[in-house]
């Protein structure tokens, strides 16, 4: 059954002109293998896992094979010629106006996507075949992963909201198998429950939206949203306001932007691929998407309710990202950086640029994606998340070096890497939407996003190994996803450089456009070379900087001191005083600032958490032991007290307990019958 | 109808003097102080109950009652009374002390039931005083229409019978048990 | 199959009791025969429940009209009928019903509570299924409420008998109770002054009728007659007001719900499964059935109040849970949440709302039924239903404590699985409640409500942490536990396909109940039915 | 002959055994006084039929059918009362306080 009742108006701007709805054929018709397949998997991984030679591993890897010909051959159709095509069923119908439908829809948008989780998803599943090996519970790992391979697509494909929210929670869950992987220590249990009750909390929002929406329109399709957003945007303007309010602090959850990002550097708890696919391709990456199924709604909303958003974003990729230069943690600090690119793209699509931030998504999940998983080889080979236990490693370990440079160059937004172009695309949208403050913070994130990377390639795989035993280099079967993320974090930029199409494909946002509605976001027609020169200065400094401060030993020590526990080691400071002078302007400022953050992080928002944690429970022992074992229950055994009581008064008027029981009886009887026979 | 109406005929006064004495008699059977004498009083009531029946032309029921009723469930009781060794003589104990509630509950029983009686059907003749019900009807009743509540009742007989005797059945004690046995 | 037309219900509700009669004359030290009669009774009422599901016919039609319908005159004094049916709303709660049941005797065959005797315990239990059968298919009053007790019986001496036996302080009284003594009494004494209050309104009704035609306890007569507006004012509130009592004690509402914790920490695994599955959902039945239907006016006045007793129920019952240190305890005090929900959504009054009630139904006797066996099978193991001793269950037992992941994760309203379809809907419907009712009211409900599935899944979380996860405490080492054995795993992978089936297809519960739930929101608060039916009773 | 008359010769009767069953202390006098609520039952019974006269004396059917069951009754209530007495030396219903809670 193919539902496409409202897939009718095609993308007016997009370079391929009108693509007729229900283009695709085959591939796009049978695309919802694509959500079943990992399910499968993880069904069969369940069942057989344990008797298998790679517990499972072999079926997960296969399933997202199979899905990644697919999202390939979807991709390649896309770019040639455009696809559009929804296939639903429905799962119920309440009325005549209420519909629930589950299906898959195909066009730009998730075709991106598919091509993302699939292809990413399939090499740190590869990777984790090494990873993994002999670790406890590999087959529950599988599976697990699978499900949250599965749940992705699910959230990805989706129709409608209702679909959206299924996939939604669905990750969550995956993510809290995967977070309390190691469960036999509380600590990673609690990481697990505090992620998936963030998210918990922010998809409050989410339902609540949900349902805002979906009311008014009378319809929880992204389609039937997109039409009705676009003509009848007066009519739904209260509605876009809070609804999308309510949808955008759902996406705050999943995305992890500020404030609700705490579950995020805690979610690091599970093993290393799990937090490659969580931060490059699914999980986070929903929120972001989310924002995009519904930006016909945020189209026609106010300057001001859409401030709100850019302002949360901006606050996420500035503040967050200080974190990350504090941290000693290889995973933390990437998971900051994550937080810190996340607020980039919602603070891009906020803003109204929908390509702009959906492309760095894309561009995103390879370099991240290959971030996590060459931190993953290097933890593999030393046993530590530490820093302070790494260094000296490119020679030890040079594959996973250079392409770890890479994908920190990409990240730092050098020319010509992926990171570069999406990121001056953003910067470009920001400045043209008259979001003139925050496009000066995003590059000055660009600068400490650099910093922060250049730090931990320093102190990673640069001066002298502090930690213990000899590393090696990781197996093949590690390292090739690291160099198959590589190539993508090198080129995919080109993709979309503005005012550029490529003969018979055209360009992303191109691809992007073919779209149920007509967009209406920004992009730029050409290279604004001189904020592309802005940015490359504010990144090759960070880079610079970092580089000065880390790359050496004893800077690396002394750096670390002084970002952490400046009043306490003060001799050092006095040994290394040729450093302090280098670093003084750096530590003055941005350590004090990271530090407070980081308090604020800990003390104030953990904490508020916390106290509303507590709070809650304390609210929920009152509840129980004051007003239902005291009030409520004890109205009701004082009820029974007092009957117990006027039992034993009325007892004395009869000696026997039979008969006092025969008496009312008979005068129950009686009773009955002067009611009955005499007055009825 | 007045009560001189009503006392001239000669049925009347033969009802009044069988009924002031089941009166008596069931009064008797719930105040007396001797256990043996209240047994014997109900079958003072009971055996003019059968002459009131036998006034509204009840024949079989009369004779049943007299027969199941005088001649075998009374006599059960004597032996309940033997056997629980109730004492026979006199006893303040066997009634309780407070009756004022129970007399007040029975006196409200007998004003609702007289009231609900009399609110209803007022002055109004029993129609076949004279012609005896005859056996066979009953008979035919019994063994027709009613075959089914029959059958159940002669089954909850034979119930009562075989729990009769299941309850009372004292269980042997061991040494009795042996006893038996050698024996 | 003609005759099934006539007596496929007497069928599905009397079989049972015949079963619990054969069980009576079979010997108290044959076990195998007395659970195989037992088993053979519940699933033949069971499979005569599945041809009434192949036989139904889904159109819909006209509220008000049933299917399998038998009507014979029972006591005539007082025209009382023999008159049952089925229609698309009590279609899944009596399949839930005679399906549960069955997975209950399976369960059972090795899991004999203390003092064991699986004879009287058998007998009860199909008794209890008569009266849970026959309940959901009554359309008379006097058949309904007699059904309605039925169940209290055998549930009071389960508990009594087969219940906990540690002693129990009871705030107010200065001797301590034996658990199982206190909870049964409790449970009884609650339910049956409910109940007295729901009589004296179903007598209510029947002298009312008398001023439209002959008296009558008929429900489709009563609903005629209500629907077309004959009850009314202070009469029509007090009715609903006494209906109220018996119902929300039976569902638990808040603040009636304190017997439901005791009664399922005290009751025996059977019993407790079948009390949550099956017993509460009698209460939320009666209010769809019953209440709705013959006092539409009425319930419109009392939905407001009856949507903030259900918040406070969502709300008051997870931080309870949150206190809870027995983990039985922390699921009975989750059922209050749930079928708080299922509240909210009748109060609305509204298709969605109803619909809503009746899937959250469905979802919570499944998923709460399954979790009363986890923790049932579990302290049967542990010996202990303390959380604080309990701990790294999963290593102990991988696939029970995967199990209980699973069904922790359905209960708290996971999408995807049976529990999301009925508080997802019933926030829609408090979104949108019926027109006329306070927008207010209902969507702070709302709000509330969403802000209720976040603290249910902070509990349910909290719950698999200490049971669990984890190392498990010193207490188990050396021990070796017997992971699912063959029985429960036969009681329990049903529900489990049941509640992702569900889950990704809601279509299997709404294909019934959706049409005759929009007929009755049709009939009872569509102003124009409303009249036209009015019309019809005073011609007829 | 009045309907009446008899109805309350029945009516005090019953009323009677009702005073006997709450006031007595031994359980075969209470048994006693239930054979006399029984039987002023009976009276009724008896006195409808001759009042409303049916083809098949359903009144006296009935009647015949209580003097049964009592028998029955009295033949149980009889066998208990020996088995408590048994047990407890005694047939004062005082000293049975099974019941209470």
């Amino acid at each position: 059954m193919v539902g496409m009742r409202a897939l009718v108006i095609a993308a007016e701007e997009g370079g391929h002109g009108a693509v007729e709805a229900g283009t695709g054929g085959f591939w796009a018709d049978t695309a919802g293998i694509m959500l079943v397949l990992p399910f499968v998997a993880f069904l069969l991984i369940l069942a057989f896992g344990k008797r298998l030679k790679y517990k499972g591993g072999e079926l997960a890897v296969g399933a997202l094979a199979i899905n990644l010909l697919w999202a390939t051959v979807l991709f390649v159709l896309n770019m040639t010629g455009g696809v559009l095509d929804q296939t639903t069923f429905e799962i119920a119908r309440i009325g005549s106006d209420l519909v629930f439908e589950l299906g898959w829809v195909v066009d730009g948008l998730s075709i991106m996507m598919y091509f993302l989780v699939n292809f990413v998803g399939l090499l740190v599943f590869i990777y984790a075949l090494g990873y993994m090996e002999g670790d406890v519970r590999v087959d529950w790992f599988f599976a697990a992963f699978s499900l949250f391979a599965g749940a992705m697509l699910v959230l990805v494909g989706a129709p409608n909201l209702i679909q959206m929210i299924i996939g939604w929670e669905g990750v969550g869950l995956a993510s809290y198998f995967l977070i309390g992987f190691y469960w036999e220590d509380l600590d990673n249990v609690r990481a697990g429950n505090k992620a998936f009750m963030t998210n918990k909390v922010a998809d409050v929002g989410l339902i609540l939206g949900t349902i805002l929406v979906g009311v008014a329109i009378g319809s929880f399709d992204f389609s039937e949203l997109s039409i009705a957003a676009a003509e009848h945007a007066e009519a739904l303007g209260a509605v876009a306001v809070a609804g999308g309010l309510l949808l955008f602090f759902g996406a705050m959850g999943k995305s992890a932007q500020f404030p609700l990002h705490i579950w995020l550097p805690d979610a690091m708890a599970g093993p290393t691929p799990v937090s490659a696919l969580m931060h490059a391709a699914t999980m986070v990456t929903a929120g972001i998407y989310l924002m995009a199924r519904v930006f016909p709604l945020f189209q026609n909303l106010a300057q001001d309710t859409r401030g709100l958003m850019v302002v949360i974003g901006a606050i996420t990729l500035f503040a967050i990202g200080l974190l990350a230069l504090v941290a000693d943690d290889i995973k933390k600090v990437l998971a900051y950086s994550t937080v810190s690119q996340l607020g980039y793209m919602m603070t891009a699509v906020a803003a109204g640029g929908y390509t702009a931030g959906l492309f760095h998504l894309f561009t995103h999940a390879f370099f991240k994606a290959l971030l996590f998983l060459g931190a993953g080889a290097v933890i593999h080979a030393v046993h530590s998340n530490n820093m302070s236990d790494m260094g000296g490693l490119r020679k030890e370990m040079p594959t996973t070096y250079w392409t770890f440079v890479v994908g920190s160059l990409a990240l730092a937004g050098i020319i010509p890497l992926a990171g570069f172009w999406s990121k001056d695309e953003i910067l470009a949208t920001l400045g043209h939407e008259g979001y003139t403050a925050v496009m000066w913070i995003a590059i000055a994130g660009a600068f400490v996003t650099a910093f922060y990377m250049a730090r931990a390639v320093a102190l990673t795989f640069h001066g002298t190994y502090k930690g213990e035993g000899h590393p090696h280099e990781a197996p093949r079967v590690m390292t090739a996803p690291l160099v198959g993320l590589a190539i993508p974090s090198i080129f995919v930029g080109i993709l979309n450089i503005p005012g550029v199409d490529w003969p018979g494909i055209g360009n992303f946002t191109e691809w992007l456009g073919v779209r149920v509605v007509p967009m209406g976001d920004y992009h730029p027609e050409g290279i604004d070379w001189s904020l592309a020169a802005i940015g490359l200065v504010a990144a090759g400094a960070g880079l610079a900087l970092g580089w000065l401060i880390f790359s050496r030993d004893r800077a690396t020590q002394k750096a670390r001191d002084r970002f952490e526990v400046p009043a306490l080691y003060p001799l050092l400071r006095q040994k290394y005083f040729i450093d302090h002078a280098a670093l003084g302007v750096v530590g003055a400022t941005t350590g004090p600032i990271a530090r407070f953050i980081d308090w604020t992080n800990t003390y104030i928002i953990d904490g508020i958490i916390n106290l509303v944690g507590g709070v809650v429970k304390a609210l929920g022992e009152f509840v129980y032991g004051t007003i239902d074992q005291r009030a409520v229950d004890g109205v009701f055994n004082g009820l029974s007290a007092v009957t117990d009581g006027a039992g034993s008064a009325v007892r004395r008027l009869q000696t026997g307990r039979v008969q006092q029981y025969a008496a009312g009886f008979v005068a129950g009887a009686l009773i009955l019958v002067v009611v009955f026979v005499l007055i009825v | 109808m007045t009560f001189s109406d009503w006392i001239a005929e000669p049925v009347n006064w033969v009802f009044a003097a069988i009924g002031l004495a089941v009166l008596f008699s069931g009064f008797r059977v719930v105040t007396s102080k001797n256990v043996v004498h209240a047994a014997l009083y109900l079958v003072g009531a009971l055996a003019g109950t059968a002459g009131l029946f036998l006034l509204m032309s009840a024949e079989f029921v009369a004779w049943v009652l007299v027969l199941v009723y005088i001649g075998a469930v009374i006599v059960l009781f004597l032996f309940g009374i033997m056997i629980t060794r109730a004492p026979t003589g006199l006893d303040e104990s066997l009634s309780s002390d407070q009756t004022a509630m129970p007399a007040l509950l029975s006196a409200a029983v007998f004003v609702v039931m007289t009231w609900a009686s009399i609110d209803a059907f007022g002055t109004e003749l029993l129609a076949t005083v004279g012609e005896a019900t005859s056996t066979q009807v009953i008979g035919e009743s019994l063994l027709g229409r009613f075959v089914i509540p029959f059958e159940v009742v002669s089954f909850v007989l034979l119930a009562a019978l075989i729990g009769g005797i299941t309850i009372a059945r004292r269980d042997l004690t061991p040494v009795e048990e042996e006893e038996r046995m050698s024996v | 199959m003609e005759w099934f037309e006539t007596w496929g219900l007497t069928i599905i509700v009397f079989l049972p009791l015949v079963g619990a009669l054969i069980l009576g004359v079979i010997p108290k030290d044959n076990e195998d025969a007395l659970k195989t009669t037992g088993l053979v009774a519940t699933l033949l009422a069971f499979l005569a429940s599945l041809v009434l599901i192949a036989q139904f016919d889904y159109s819909g039609g006209v509220y008000n009209t049933y299917q399998f319908e038998v009507e014979e005159s029972w006591i005539g004094a007082i025209n009382a009928n023999y008159h049952v049916g089925v229609d698309g709303i009590s279609l899944p709660l009596l399949v839930l019903s005679t399906f549960v049941v069955v997975l209950a005797v399976i369960y059972s065959w090795n899991h004999w509570d203390e003092p064991k005797n699986p004879k009287a315990f058998l007998i009860l239990m199909l008794i209890l299924a008569t009266g849970m059968n026959g309940t959901f298919v009554a359309l008379d009053l006097v058949l309904f409420f007699i059904f309605f007790e039925v169940v209290l019986l055998p549930m009071y001496f389960m508990i009594g008998i087969w219940g906990d036996k540690s002693p129990r302080k009871v705030p107010g009284f200065s001797k301590l109770f034996e658990t199982r003594l206190y909870a049964a009494i409790k449970f009884f004494l609650f339910t049956l002054f409910g109940s007295a209050f729901m009589l004296l309104g179903f007598l209510a009704l029947y002298f009312e009728s008398g001023n439209f035609g002959e008296r009558t306890f008929d429900i489709v007569e009563l609903t005629r007659l209500g629907s077309g507006g004959a009850f009314t004012g202070t009469f029509a509130f007090l009715v609903f007001g006494a209906m109220f009592l018996g119902f929300a004690v039976k569902v638990p509402m808040w603040p009636f719900h304190t017997w439901l914790p005791d009664a399922h920490t005290a009751a025996p695994t059977v019993g407790s499964v079948l009390l949550a599955a099956i017993l509460l959902k009698l209460g939320s039945y009666g209010f769809i059935r019953i209440s709705l239907p013959i006092l539409p006016q009425e319930a419109v006045n009392w939905a407001p109040a009856i949507a903030i007793l259900a918040v406070i129920g969502i709300i008051y019952g997870s931080l309870a849970c949150l206190a809870q240190t027995d983990m039985k305890r922390l699921i009975a005090f989750s059922s209050v949440g749930h079928m708080g929900f299922v509240m909210l959504g009748i109060a609305t009054m509204t298709d969605v709302g109803i619909n809503a009630a009746i899937i959250g139904m469905v979802a919570h006797g499944l998923i709460t039924g399954l979790l009363f066996f986890l923790a049932g099978s579990m302290s049967h193991r542990y010996h202990t239903r303390e959380m604080s001793r309990l701990g790294g269950n999963i290593k102990l037992m991988p696939v029970m404590g995967g199990i209980l992941a699973f069904t922790a994760m359905a209960s708290l309203g996971l999408p995807g699985l049976a529990g999301f379809w009925g508080e997802f809907m019933a926030l829609v419907s408090a979104y949108n409640p019926l027109e006329g009712l306070s927008l207010g009211v209902f969507r702070t409900s709302m709000v509330l409500g969403a802000v209720g599935t976040v603290l249910t899944a902070g509990y349910m979380l909290w719950m698999l942490q200490r049971v669990n996860l984890g190392e498990p405490p010193n207490e188990w080492e050396g021990h070796t536990f017997h992971d699912v054995d063959r029985y429960e795993a036969a009681a329990w992978v049903p529900l489990i396909v049941l509640i992702v089936a569900i889950g990704f297809f809601p279509k299997v519960i709404f294909t019934s109940t959706t049409d005759t739930v929009t007929s009755l929101v049709d009939m009872a608060f569509d102003p124009e039915v409303t009249a036209a039916l009015g019309s019809l009773m005073k011609g007829g | 002959m009045l309907l009446n008359q008899f109805l309350v010769l029945g009516a005090a009767l019953f009323a009677f055994g009702v005073y006997g069953l709450l006031v007595r202390r031994n359980v075969v006098l209470i048994l006693l006084s239930v054979e006399l609520m029984l039987n002023a039952v009976n009276i009724n019974l008896i006195a409808f039929e001759s009042y409303l006269v049916s083809a098949q004396a359903v009144g006296q059917v009935f009647a015949i059918f209580v003097i049964t069951v009592a028998a029955a009754e009295v033949g149980i209530g009889l066998a208990i009362v020996l088995m408590i007495f048994r047990n407890r030396k005694s047939a004062n219903v005082d000293d049975l306080s099974l019941m209470r809670w």
